[in-house]
């Protein structure tokens, strides 16, 4: 059956995703201090201010990791980061 | 190395030519690697050669027979006889152009083709067996493999496919002719798909289903419109009961099957297609070489670049788990091949949408309701009937819905589910919508063309913030 | 005040209850306005009663037929017989059922309904004159007042419409019987429906028009499309030549036309279409008591609200001009509720989708190639051939393609053209895009249910950035 995989997680368009993991940014830090839609400048923002960027390219496996932990686990952190934006 | 053996290289090597394999392949050239392509049977696999596309191809070819048999309330009068071998050859006539497409589509990328069955060697080699006798078989070094070998129907026991009586999915979309009476063990969405086609096409069709109803996984309203329509099409559905064993008769087959209580039940058919799910193919790929293992359901275990246990080893499409669609699939080819090219890709779609080609359509995207509650959000949802549609009406159509479903708070879209016409086209853009985080009100603000069914979309993100114009 | 007549008083009023005048009726009283709404003929306007319900109930219709005509090479065989007073008589249900309809949900919404037609007496009061004789008339006061008169086609001078031989839209949409010859008098997208719908049916169409192609404002390749497939349907253009005279024959009409070296060509038929456009409607209003100016196209001119150069009154729809299509109605309709309900409402909607409903369809969004340019971008585009589609070569299409236009700096969406199956549909998707702000990789990066058409829209936006797996 087509039991499809529910993910919905990031208010944030592909390309800003794709620009957040070369930048080796955790997206889902951003949601959490985001209010709203997750922009490139937001990122781009994140990215000069987060240590994890420092670390680059190697990191771009572990950034992928945790955030398919995530992905996996229900979304915990983007229901409170949505209470917390109220 | 077996001597006299010849070992050539390629950075990229895809094993089997489905929609999973065939776009990494292509992408993999596209992004400037040496890629090799291992195809045992047929260009596009299981969905251009045996799923995706014949079946559909059946379903608008019966549906136009269908729809001109139906149209006395429009005016029109019409007996249409179908010929079952033209329909056949017309279905073999797209699939033949769509997989000549792939294939050379493959080698204007710059793929290198292969025909023949691979086997893993180690982590870094494959032997390819050419298929007919004597044909040989070479090895291939490669940098990283993608593996794509999709899936084949599961079985019942005592119901082997016999390629006469007992027929797989592949088997019923390849019919010459169209059999009287025709007895379907499993309501998925193949066994529906295929059930609607027969029945159109005049067939007496009867389902047998273990679970309570069609389209086990789809919400009750939304499997309900699909079979209010198919019992109006004379499918006669019988549920809760397991196909148990079947014998020849002299007019056909018998099958016999049992409910909870053990009550044993009968059924005389020409034909019995059987469509309970699917199952990834592995055995072909000779794992245990590799000691690559497999899950409990048969799958390989991959992260979010598509990468199994080994790094140099990805999987892709029906053999790296659910949901087994073509479009799935292919989007995994895709970050698979630019992770074997060193880009930063990752599967981290929000949503992956599903269609079911019954009548009339069903298309979901994200989360349903119960789902948005589940993980945690307050979930709001907002619908809109076609038959609320002026679109819809002047198709002639009045059943289904529009369903969107957002989170109360900031309501962010998070899934939608349709059943209607057109639906698998509809949920388009609401796929759009999820991947952009887009608002109710984005889609609410959005101007949609009128007359369209799309309209019905743009109706129930407006109900969902009790904004809804055109329904109550 | 005239003496003896007595003035009720209303928050909104709303003048005509078309598409423009009926949502905004029913969002000014979901708002809380006391809100009134004026009709002087029928709910729903040109659109429901006379233009696009009923055009695409005949579109349908007629498609049921020719699609079996033509579907022997899918293995059916019909020859469907119509039935035009039966098929006329359906979709004059499908008016019914969706006129009855808005009336409800304004009632429902607690619009009070007033029939008959409202002339300014001053920026604050309509008289309301009701129809038929001796019914009288009644004063309206207003706060704010939104005009929503719509349009009627324009004529071409000594070719009066007379209800027998030459014939608005509205007039060909009801007519009882097939004319065996119908002439059609400009190529736009009405004549171009209704030419479709009529060779359908079985009528000798004859199309003639001033311009030199099809469908003028619509780019080349566009417009090539559907007058090839409108002459595979025996419909024949006469480019170049404008309707100058006609007389009655024994066995109908006898138009003349002339072309730019005043040669004369003459056309036998039964039926003449004239089909050259549309104006707006004001002289039912009596604008002159208020001192409200039309432009030179007889347009009330309006700002981002909808407000006309009265504070107190709005305009909406195709009284206020260009695009004249329904949904633009609507969507002012809705602006100018809020704005009379007090929000900081605008019509700042980055793009209004179009469709025609010829075979093959046509959709358009936002801006073309050359638009863009001339708006200072370097456009890129992308492309996908609908015979590149499989799920189109599963409803056996292949004529078409899906556009996409961005700028080629930041790639964000411009604008979209699309002529194929469903393209009234499939510009769903691309019309939030541009809403969004979307980028190419955004669509790229949805993944697209396969099989269907929508997935020519993701492969258009891959092709826009050379990453395209489906076209080379
Ligand atoms: C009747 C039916 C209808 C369907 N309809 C739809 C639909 O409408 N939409 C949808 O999204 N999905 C549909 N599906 C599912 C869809 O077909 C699959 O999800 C899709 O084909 C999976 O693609 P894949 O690339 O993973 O594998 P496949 O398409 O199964 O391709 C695998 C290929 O690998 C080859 N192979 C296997 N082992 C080896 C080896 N060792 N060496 C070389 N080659 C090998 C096989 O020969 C095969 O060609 C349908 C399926 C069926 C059966
Ligand atoms: C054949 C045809 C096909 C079309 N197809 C499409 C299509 O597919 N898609 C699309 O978007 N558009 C289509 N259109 C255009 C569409 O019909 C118009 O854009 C739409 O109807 C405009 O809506 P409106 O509310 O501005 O005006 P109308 O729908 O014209 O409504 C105006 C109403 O005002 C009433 N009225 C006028 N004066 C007064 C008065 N003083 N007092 C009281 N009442 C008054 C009239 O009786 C009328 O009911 C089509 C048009 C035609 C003719």
């Amino acid at each position: 059956e087509p039991a499809v995989t529910q993910r919905v997680q990031v208010a944030a368009p592909p390309s800003v995703r794709r620009l957040a993991r070369e930048l080796g940014v955790d997206i889902s830090n951003i949601a959490d201090s985001s209010l709203g839609r997750i922009t490139e400048s937001d990122v781009r923002a994140h990215a000069n201010t987060d240590s994890y960027s420092s670390t680059q390219e190697q990191s771009n496996q572990q950034t992928a990791a945790a955030e398919r932990q995530k992905q996996q686990a229900p979304s915990t952190q983007s229901v409170s980061s949505v209470q917390a934006r109220e | 190395m077996v001597v006299g053996d010849v070992t050539t290289g390629t950075e990229l090597l895809v094993i089997g030519g489905g929609p999973g394999g065939y776009v990494a392949a292509i992408r993999g050239a596209q992004l400037g690697l040496d890629t090799t392509l291992v195809e045992r049977d047929a260009y596009g696999g299981t969905c251009l050669n045996h799923g995706c596309i014949p079946s559909k191809a059946l379903i608008s070819a019966s549906d136009v027979a269908h729809d001109a048999r139906q149209a006395e309330s429009m005016g029109v009068f019409a007996d249409p006889a179908v010929d079952m071998a033209g329909m056949t050859e017309w279905k073999d006539g797209v699939v033949t152009r769509l997989t000549r497409g792939v294939e050379s589509l493959c080698k204007n990328a710059g793929v290198n083709l292969v025909e023949g069955t691979a086997e893993f060697v180690d982590d870094g080699t494959v032997r390819v067996a050419h298929g007919g006798e004597g044909q040989g078989s070479e090895s291939l070094s490669f940098e990283h493999a993608i593996v794509a070998t999709g899936s084949r129907p599961m079985t019942v026991p005592d119901f082997e496919f016999d390629g006469e009586h007992i027929l797989p999915s592949k088997d019923a979309l390849a019919l010459e002719s169209v059999p009287e009476k025709l007895l379907v063990v499993g309501a998925g969405y193949i066994g529906m798909e295929l059930s609607t086609v027969f029945a159109k096409l005049g067939a007496e069709v009867t389902v047998v289903e273990m679970l309570d109803d069609v389209l086990p996984g789809y919400e009750d309203d939304i499997a309900a419109v699909v079979r209010d329509r198919a019992e109006e099409l004379g499918i006669d559905f019988n549920f809760g009961e397991a196909a148990d064993d079947w014998n020849e008769t002299d007019e056909g087959i018998r099958v016999q099957t049992v409910d909870e209580d053990d009550t044993v039940t009968e059924y005389n058919a020409e034909k019995c297609l059987v469509a309970v799910g699917r199952e990834p193919v592995t055995e072909t790929l000779a794992l245990e070489n590799i000691d690559l293992q497999t899950d409990e359901n048969g799958v390989i275990p991959t992260d979010d670049q598509c990468r199994t246990a080994f790094e140099s080893v990805f999987a892709v499409g029906d053999v790296a788990g659910e949901p087994m669609l073509a479009h799935k699939a292919m989007a995994e080819g895709e970050v698979a091949a630019r992770a074997a090219a060193g880009e930063p890709a990752a599967f981290d779609h929000q949503a992956i949408p599903a269609a079911v080609f019954t009548d009339p359509e069903i298309a979901t995207v994200g989360m349903t309701e119960s789902e948005a509650e589940a993980a945690g959000f307050d979930p709001v949802i907002g619908q809109m009937p076609i038959r609320a549609n002026g679109r819809a009406l002047t198709v002639n159509e009045k059943e289904g819905f529009v369903r969107v479903v957002a989170d109360a708070d900031e309501e962010f879209l998070l899934g939608a589910q349709i059943v209607g016409p057109e639906a698998s086209e509809l949920i388009a853009e609401l796929g759009l919508g999820i991947e952009m985080g887009a608002r109710l009100e984005d889609i609410a603000g959005t101007i949609h063309t009128h007359p369209t069914l799309s309209e019905a979309v743009h109706e129930a993100a407006a109900a969902a913030r009790g904004e809804a114009v055109h329904t109550r």
